[in-house]
């Protein structure tokens, strides 16, 4: 039997990895899908509880974490287009004409 | 009632009149003015005679000041000694200003002098009208302030502007005793009137005791001390006399009158005033006596050799209130008014002659300038010759019998009389020597004057000699009101008597012998005074020289006055004020106060500054940023749970 | 005991690949280990009898977003990553840092505890699950199931909008 | 089980409002294709009018309370309250848009109904009764709020504002997410009144619901702007379109307070020993963080930007206060209702007025722009004059009521320490909004203009500055209105 | 114990004092002209000024209650109420506020020649709150105007002022506002205390613990001392006076700064008795250090107007010494002293005014000798100064005396110290006189120097008056004051159980 506290360790563990991915990497793609990593830590988290919890709850929850991360990609990638149109920059650490 | 009111409020409408029309009026200001001091003099008259059949008046108008369990009425009080000073200041007031229309003829000024001499006069009365200390302060300070309008009069010239100021400021510092006296008197007695605080110091009782700087006195004694300070301040004792020779930048007339016959008697007249309380403290007394013998002799000193004519009077005016002082000091209170009134007409005399002398060498005052004028201008001449004699106290003369009766009281009274007596001789010998030394300097001799002002010498015009010639009747007869050795004491003191307390009279002391033989020296001394000065200044003028170059050190400190001007300068004036005002400013308020509120504005500044290169605009910082809050609140469980 | 090594199978592919993904110095190796990731993670709801989520999962998140993912890296040019950095110059700390989150939010998590659970698959039978889920979504989350459409429209709106060529 | 449309119709009941705004959202959106680039305006009237029509539905809706949807959806005073807020600063946001799109050529029928998206998920963050309600709500705000910010399209700053926001965004919704996964792991619910209830058993001392309360607060705080997590205003706030500037700077704040009242003062409220002490922190660094750092600004709209995270400070006080002691909850959060309110309208006002210095060819962003204007246009300095005091806190302006109820329910609270600060801070922050009275009064214009004018943003400011003056002089009657709406939190 | 006594007049006095001028200000938005905004701006402030002679003529002097008293309640949530009355205390700062006012407009009418309109709406703005500030019986209103007066307040200095503006305008602006904000606090602190009420006269009733009053006094202190302005809190003055317009300077000497000493009066004993007796020996210390140092640093200064300025800092170290003699005779002195203060120096300000207009030059030493060319000026100023260094006979002296007197029965050394601060006081202002009117013109602009115009005379002589009239019967003044000052003293007292120490001088004096 996996013991509840096994799924919660590795979605944190896995939590930690996107934040430490957002922090470090320059490319604005990865940043983002450190994020993604960070939703699916919380995924697994749902999940893990629903099925612990018989609560289906954190299932539809998912769903709509699924769905809200799928519009954000959207619109971030229309925005990172843009902005290589404009100025050429791919990594975060250019976007910053705005400071002080 | 109404009479006495008028008294102080006519001279007042004469000032309003002058002050505000004086554009108009031009020279018949002069008009305005007489007119008020003469009304003022007529109604004094009647009031001197009311008092003599006996009926002395004490009657307040209004209640002026009243908080919580502190009034003070507008009140006023004609007693013995009110009635002698409004026949003293409303006379010699009518008289100067007759004079001053001739003095001042052609003065732009005209107009605002006379306003002044009128709210001068106003103000002397209200002083010596008071009937309680808060209306006396307001004469007080209100004749300061004439004064230093009036030495400041020709404003144009810095030296007198200046010498206005100091007369001002020094007063103040004298007043700074009269107030503080003043609040103590309120605190120990619960009234300023002086009825009630007279009513109460009579009958006794009042024995609170105060440690002040480690001595232990009685309140009166602090009180008597406080109000002679105020008293100093305005009649120019002994530490605050500086101002007075300055204030011979005024006018002539207003010497005559401020400085020398009314206003600097102020002080004179309030320690008589306050004689219930003075007597009460034998400290007080001994410390006005002291004050006023050391005066007499200091200034004496200072006066012979001293070379612009109206300084010497201002010194030996100073001496003479020194006499004053010394007479009030050893109880002898109606000696000094005595001395006071006949000194008010015989100064007056030579300050007005000595005026009379200026006009006549169109401005000159250095008496090394002058010389053989007794030929030239015949009348100043002679009431100057008169004057000082009576200033030098020869018999007859007014001054005799005044300051021969001090000196007797002081010779009679019990501690250190004999010490103070002699000092007082010693300043009569001087007195007389600088008087005629100045006479001879000025009336004989050859002539030492610049040619353009020689040929112009004249004698004055009929309006300044009349009132010289009234003055020198004064001066010579005055005296003859208190002589004394006659039936049952003189009668100026007998009239007097109810206002003083029992004063231990010389009678009690020793007979009439003792007393005529003291006169007789005291004339000899003077005469010896006059007799040397002949000698030194008639027989042999170039002797001065010798003598000065015998002890130069001696006449250097003289002729300087021994340099009190410059140390209360260097002290008092650039160091207490104007240095600590310099230093006080650029280190407390700009560099410490302000410096540190800009520093805490420029403080914050600077955060601002280095906050704002935290936002560098890196989004994965401000994510940090986030992250580390994040942390910090997350470790917060093992703080808070 | 087999549930739980398959767990750890899991548990382990997932960590490597994600720990990969953020490594990588070419994005598109970086997709490629998310496809992997997300694989996994689909097993991991398998094993916890989400079964219609492990569909979704792979359906859209790897099969869409992972796409689009995919398209604009290649779209903008990516080669330029091969030369420089790929980290911003503090990462050794912010790695630290990290290491100090996963330490105080598993601490925190060991510490605590959870409503006792059982592990023991639904009662319905596997598949009458998404039976189950579809009611809730319809009835009681209908309004939240409504806004989820709209945020998918305005993410439409938003990415057209911006992305479209500019006229003129 | 078939429904009919009347049954449909009257379900939909409570939420109205939410259902008017997306309609006329997405009817802009239809309408944008008829309407050609000059008479944009129009679709600016219109979804000026759906805002209206919507408010009038709150309004009548007032009567009516209770939780609909199986309690996903709460209708109460308190939503009601905050909604007409959003409606408020939505309205103003539309009416300083409309020219101002024209000058910066992005005049776009998207435009609005982004605007009126954003204001749906504003509502249902107020009125969300259920966690996965709330999350979806934040993001349809926040989403579109992305693409507000990036919306002039070939300024790169702008884009840069957008992507920066972005990020940053979805990152603290994944740290919410995972603080509300937690949440449901303890409570086994999602909805706010089970976790209530849940807590009101459970034991407090368990790490779990405070990492929960605190990742709660980190990606909340991020919204209301925060310190520490603050970071992203100024940068978003200069380089987004002054108009969404304008409009973010009151109704994504206003809403983000909504959430944090509802939560922490309602949800979370067993938890308020810990979160009370926390939220006081916040609230002395963001203050301090947001006055001082305005001080050395060139730039208007980061100056503005900077002074709104210092409001967020003040308003935390309140929450503070709110959340230290039961008998404090009612003026707590009434103070922090009536603050955000008094805020969104005086911080509109002035935006409005920096809308009006924007000329075609100059931004007209810079503070020393300002210069003169007290002589070049009269009604636009004494406006802004208003509005600048009234930030400041001055009687007898709004800012000053809002501030002293802040204060009055901290001093309440024995939180006299936090008060004394905030008053502090507040004197400090006079610095700054004085320095742009003095450039408007007491310098010489540069050069001559004619400020942006138009009958919307005329509006606008009338709107503002009457609200501004006359809730300052008479605040009786909005006062009672935001202690009554606070019923709803209890 | 006080009461307030409902307005018994047909028509709302009080509230019309408050609100004419600000309607005055109402209606000059409306005016373009600069002209007719002047006349306009004068005939309301002679309105106001006319509004005040029934306020004087139907006060009742013999009563310590509030009288006119209105209450309408305002936001009923935090029990505030639209609360106003004066009494003996407040009364005659109405009346002087609203003179001040009036000369000011005079003085400013060619003195102004850019935005005139703005101007006077500032000027009848600040009228408004002035009087409201005097008049309020509830805390938030009272606070409400206090803050208010800031706006109109820094405007004047900094729009119409002198060079350095900005710098003098933001300091006295910040300066001002840290203290009152900490006030702010502390009135929240004391709402709470009393239990939920702002109501002035409830909260002279009530008493507070002791280590409460501590706390809230100081805080209190913190804005009033810097309004007075104490020393050490006064350096934004002199900058405030020096760059400030003419009517700027009036009201800040003649009315602004009374607003501290009268807040002590109205709220800080009869709130804090206890605390009061706590720091009245720093308070009394801080007051004499401020008559000496002001003094000290009027001698320092080379500006006309930093030199009154700093002469403003010593008068009011007289008034707070006074108000905390917490004796009648220290108590009635300091209100009379705020008032001739505001009377001498608001004349003393007028006079630079005036003779800055020609010169445009604060420096004294560009001054001299003028005398001989501007007679009746040089009379007026003479006058004026006579009156600031308390001669008897002027007002000055009757404040000064009654407080030295007060303070005597309190503490003797500090009426010792503080008459030394008179001696000074003449120093300085006469030696001010001296440089600016005597001696011989040195400046050749001064050479054709006009005389005071009938406008200006107008506007001086009332002032001049007052002098006089206060000087010469000051129980007009007195008899308002007795009954609420007896009262203020008598609650004090009765809070403290400290009986009033009336003749126990003497100890003092021996120090112990």
């Amino acid at each position: 039997m996996v013991p509840l506290s096994w799924y919660v360790l590795l979605s944190a563990v896995l939590f930690t990895i996107g934040v430490v991915g957002v922090l470090t990497r320059r490319n604005v793609f990865i940043v983002l899908m450190s994020i993604e990593l960070m939703l699916n830590a919380a995924n697994i988290n749902l999940v893990a509880f629903s099925h612990y919890l018989q609560d289906l709850t954190g299932q539809i929850f998912v769903i709509f974490v699924i769905t809200v991360a799928a519009a954000e990609a959207a619109v971030a990638l229309a925005l990172i287009i843009l902005l290589a149109r404009n100025r050429g920059a791919v990594y975060v650490d250019e976007f910053n004409i705005l400071k002080g | 009632m109404l009479k006495y009111a008028l008294i102080p409020l006519l001279p007042f409408a004469g000032f309003l009149i002058a002050g505000i029309f004086g554009k108009y009026l031009k020279e018949r200001a002069a008009t305005v003015a007489i007119g008020g001091v003469f009304g003022a003099f007529v109604f004094s008259v009647s009031a001197f005679l009311d008092v003599l059949r006996g009926q002395v008046i004490n009657e307040n108008l209004y209640s002026w000041i009243a908080v919580g369990n502190f009034s003070v009425n507008v009140g006023f009080q004609v007693d013995q000694l009110t009635a002698v000073m409004l026949m003293v200041v409303t006379t010699l007031s009518t008289l100067i200003h007759i004079y001053s229309v001739g003095y001042m003829h052609g003065d732009k000024g005209f107009a605002r002098f006379f306003a002044y001499l009128e709210l001068f006069t106003f103000f002397m009365l209200v002083l010596v009208m008071a009937n309680n200390f808060l209306v006396m302060f307001v004469g007080w300070e209100g004749v300061g302030l004439c004064s230093y309008l009036l030495i400041g009069f020709w404003y144009e010239k810095k030296s007198a502007a200046d010498a206005g100021v100091k007369a001002f400021v020094v007063n103040r510092v004298g007043d700074f005793g009269f107030v503080l006296g003043m609040l103590l008197i309120f605190v120990t007695f619960g009234s300023l009137d002086f009825a009630e605080v007279f009513k109460a110091v009579t009958a006794g009782g009042i024995t609170q005791r105060i440690d002040l700087l480690g001595m232990n006195m009685s309140v009166v004694t602090l009180i008597c001390l406080l109000l002679f300070v105020g008293a100093t301040g305005k009649s120019a004792q002994i530490p605050l006399y500086v101002w007075l020779p300055d204030a011979m930048e005024g006018p002539t007339p207003v010497s005559a009158l401020i400085h020398a016959a009314t206003m600097v008697t102020a002080g004179v007249f309030m320690v008589a005033r306050c004689a219930p309380l003075f007597s009460l403290s034998h400290t007080a007394m001994t410390v006005v006596a002291v004050v006023g013998g050391i005066t007499a002799f200091f200034a004496a000193t200072i006066g012979l050799v001293q070379n612009d004519i109206k300084r010497v009077i201002a010194y030996s005016t100073i001496s003479q209130l020194g006499y004053m002082f010394l007479g009030l000091g050893v109880g002898a209170f109606s000696a000094g008014i005595f001395h006071l009134t006949t000194h008010a007409f015989f100064k007056g005399l030579l300050f007005l002659a000595s005026g009379s002398v200026i006009h006549a060498l169109s401005g000159e005052q250095d008496m090394r300038k002058m010389g053989s004028l007794r030929g030239r201008i015949k009348i100043t001449y002679a009431v100057f010759v008169i004057g000082s004699l009576a200033l030098a106290g020869i018999f007859p003369f007014a001054g005799f019998f005044s300051k021969d009766e001090i000196l007797w009281n002081v010779y009679n009274a019990d501690t250190l009389g004999r010490l103070l007596w002699s000092v007082g001789i010693a300043g009569a010998f001087m007195t007389a020597f600088y008087s005629f030394r100045l006479i001879y300097l000025t009336f004989f001799g050859e002539s030492r004057m610049d040619h353009e002002v020689e040929h112009h010498v004249h004698e004055s015009p009929k309006i300044m000699t009349v009132p010289l010639i009234v003055l020198a009747f004064f001066s010579i007869f005055i005296g003859f009101i208190g002589m004394p050795l006659v039936e049952h004491g003189n009668k100026f003191a007998e009239f007097l008597a109810p206002v003083f307390p029992a004063a231990s009279h010389a009678e009690e002391g020793a007979g009439h012998g003792l007393e005529i033989m003291l006169m007789v020296f005291s004339v000899l001394v003077a005469a010896a005074g006059i007799v040397y000065a002949y000698v030194m200044y008639v027989k042999d003028p170039d002797m001065p020289k010798k003598r000065a170059e015998k002890w130069p050190r001696m006449y250097d400190l003289l002729l300087n006055k021994y340099r009190i001007d410059e140390v209360y300068n260097a002290v008092f004036v650039n160091g207490l004020v104007h240095r600590l005002a310099k230093f006080l400013h650029t280190v407390g308020d700009v560099k410490i106060i302000d410096g540190f509120i800009n520093w805490a504005a420029a403080a914050i500044g600077r955060t601002s500054e280095r906050g704002k290169k935290l936002q560098t605009g890196f989004v994965q910082e401000y994510a940090f940023t986030m992250g580390l809050g994040l942390v910090v609140l997350m470790g917060l469980y093992y703080v808070l749970k | 005991m087999l549930n739980q090594i398959v767990f750890a199978y899991f548990a382990v592919v997932i960590l490597f690949s994600a720990i990969m993904m953020i490594t990588r110095k070419n994005p598109i190796h970086s997709v490629l280990f998310m496809l992997l990731l997300f694989f996994h993670i689909a097993g991991v709801f398998v094993l916890l009898n989400a079964e219609f989520l492990a569909a979704v999962q792979l359906i859209v998140y790897a099969g869409a977003i992972l796409i689009l993912y995919l398209f604009v890296v290649m779209l903008l040019q990516v080669d330029r990553e091969v030369k420089s950095a790929r980290a911003n110059r503090f990462w050794p700390w912010l790695a630290v840092f990290g290491l100090m989150i996963a330490a105080e939010i598993s601490l925190l998590v060991l510490r605590g505890s959870f409503p006792a659970g059982n592990d023991q698959t639904m009662r319905m039978a596997a598949g009458a699950g998404v039976r189950e889920l579809g009611m809730d979504l319809y009835t009681k989350y209908l309004v939240p199931f409504e806004v989820a459409s709209v945020i998918l429209l305005v993410g439409l709106v938003g990415a057209v909008m911006l992305a479209k060529k500019t006229e003129n | 089980m078939s429904i009919t449309l009347q049954a449909f119709i009257k379900q939909l009941l409570p939420i109205y409002p939410e259902f008017v705004v997306l309609v006329m959202a997405l009817t802009v959106l239809l309408l944008d294709l008829f309407v050609d680039r000059q008479h944009k305006a129009i679709l600016g009237w219109y979804s000026f009018t759906g805002i209206a029509i919507a408010a009038y539905m709150t309004v009548k809706l007032m009567g009516v309370r209770g939780a609909f949807f199986d309690g996903t959806i709460l209708l109460d005073p308190f939503a009601s309250f905050f909604k007409l807020v959003f409606f408020l600063s939505c309205g103003l946001g539309i009416l300083v848009s409309m020219k101002y799109l024209d000058i910066e050529d992005i005049h776009r029928g998207e435009y609005y109904s982004l605007m009126l998206f954003a204001t749906s998920g504003m509502m249902l963050m107020a009125a969300a009764g259920d966690l996965i309600v709330l999350y979806l709500g934040l993001e349809l705000m926040a989403l579109s709020i992305y693409v507000l910010a990036g919306f002039m399209r070939r300024d790169s700053r702008s884009n840069e504002a957008g992507i920066k926001y972005l990020l940053l965004g979805a990152f603290s919704s994944a740290i919410m997410l995972y603080g509300m996964s937690l949440l449901y792991g303890m409570a086994g619910t999602t909805n706010l009144n089970g976790i209530l209830v849940f807590l009101r058993g459970a034991d407090l001392t368990n790490p779990v619901i405070f990492l929960a309360m605190v990742m709660l607060i980190v990606s909340f705080g991020f919204k209301v702007a925060a310190a520490p997590f603050h970071m992203w205003v100024p940068d978003v706030y200069e380089g987004a379109p002054t108009s969404v500037t304008a409009f973010m700077s009151a109704g994504p704040k206003v809403a983000g307070f909504a959430v944090l009242l509802r939560v922490f003062v309602h949800a979370l409220e067993p938890v308020q020993s810990h979160s009370s002490d926390i939220l006081a922190g916040l609230a002395v660094l963001t203050m301090a963080v947001g006055n001082v750092l305005a001080l050395s600004q060139s730039n208007i709209k980061r100056m503005l930007a900077y002074s709104s995270i210092a409001h967020a400070g003040y308003a935390l006080v309140g929450l503070a206060a709110a959340t230290a002691q039961k008998s404090v909850v009612v003026d707590g959060a009434a103070s922090v209702m009536l603050y955000v309110l008094i805020y969104a309208v005086m911080n509109m006002g002035a935006f409005a007025v920096v809308i009006m210095l924007r000329k075609a060819g100059a931004r007209g962003e810079e503070i020393s722009d300002f210069a003169g204007l007290g002589k070049t246009n009269k009604a636009a300095a004494f406006l802004m004059l208003i509005f600048l005091f009234s930030l400041t806190g001055i009687p007898p302006m709004a800012g000053f009521v809002g501030k002293f109820y802040i204060f009055k329910s901290a001093v309440q609270a024995g939180m006299v320490w936090l008060a004394v600060v905030g008053v502090i801070f507040s004197a400090i922050s006079a610095y700054f909004y004085l320095r742009v009275i003095m450039l408007m009064y007491m310098y010489d214009p540069k050069e001559e203009f004619r400020p942006l004018q138009s009958p919307a943003l005329a509006l606008a400011l009338a709107v503002a500055a009457t609200a501004v003056i006359v809730i300052g002089v008479r605040p009786a009657e909005v006062l009672e209105f935001a202690r009554a709406s606070v019923a709803g939190l209890l | 114990m006080l009461e307030l006594i409902p307005n018994q007049l047909g028509y709302p006095l009080l509230s019309l004092l408050i609100f004419v001028p600000a309607a005055g200000a109402v209606v000059l938005l409306a005016v373009r002209n600069a002209n007719a905004a002047r006349w306009i701006a004068l005939l309301f402030s002679l309105v106001e000024l006319g509004l005040c002679i029934p306020l004087l003529t139907n006060f009742d002097g013999s009563l310590p209650h509030m009288q006119f008293g209105e209450s309408i309640p305002w936001i009923s949530a935090w029990n505030i109420n639209y609360r106003v009355g004066v009494d003996g205390i407040s009364v005659l700062f109405v009346a002087l506020s609203a003179l001040l006012t009036t000369i000011s407009i005079m003085v400013s009418w060619t003195a102004i020649q850019d935005r005139v309109r703005e101007f006077m709406v500032a000027m009848l703005f600040l009228e408004a709150a002035m009087i409201g500030v005097f008049m309020a019986l509830d805390l938030f209103l009272f606070y409400i105007f206090w803050e208010a007066m800031l706006i109109p307040m820094y405007l004047l200095i900094g729009v119409w002022g002198g060079p350095n503006r900005l710098y003098a305008a933001v300091k006295f602006f910040l300066y001002t506002l840290v203290g009152s904000v900490l006030m702010l606090v502390a009135i929240l602190a004391v709402y709470f205390q009393a239990g939920g009420t702002f109501d002035v006269l409830a909260l002279m009733n009530h008493k507070f613990d002791h280590t409460f009053q501590l706390w809230a006094f100081a805080a209190f202190f913190a804005a009033f001392a810097v309004k007075v302005p104490m020393f050490p809190f006064h350096t934004w003055l002199p900058d405030a006076h020096v760059e400030a317009p003419t009517a700027g300077s009036i009201i800040l000497a003649g009315i602004l700064i009374k607003m501290g000493a009268y807040g002590f009066v109205r709220f800080s004993l009869p709130f804090f008795p206890n605390a009061a007796l706590f720091f009245t020996p720093a308070i009394m210390a801080l007051s004499v250090v401020a008559i000496i140092y002001g003094a000290y640093m009027a001698f320092a200064q080379s500006d006309f107007k930093k030199l009154i300025a700093y002469s403003s800092v010593s008068h009011m170290g007289f008034v707070t010494l006074g108000l905390f003699a917490l004796n009648s005779q220290g108590l009635e002195g300091g209100l009379l002293q705020m008032i001739n203060h505001g009377v001498s120096t608001g004349a003393l300000f007028l006079a630079v005014g005036v003779i800055y207009e020609r010169t445009h030059t604060r420096v004294i030493a560009d001054y001299g000798g003028i005398a001989a060319k501007v007679p009746i000026y040089a009379a007026f100023l003479m006058i004026i100064t006579l009156s600031s260094i308390g001669l008897p006979g002027t007002n000055g002296f009757i404040g000064e005396f009654t407080i030295i007197l007060g303070a005597f029965q309190m503490k003797a050394v500090y009426a010792v110290i503080a008459s030394l601060g008179i001696i000074l006081g003449a120093g300085y202002m006469l030696w001010l006189y001296q440089r600016v009117a005597f001696g011989t013109v040195t400046n050749p602009h001064n050479e054709h120097l006009a005389d005071m115009n009938l406008r200006e005379i107008a506007a001086a002589l009332p002032l001049v008056a007052l002098v006089f009239v206060i000087g010469i019967y000051p129980n007009a003044a007195f008899q308002v004051m007795h009954a609420s000052a007896d009262n203020l003293i008598k609650l004090v007292h009765a809070k403290t159980q400290v009986l009033p120490s009336a003749t126990q001088a003497i100890s003092a004096l021996a120090g112990n």
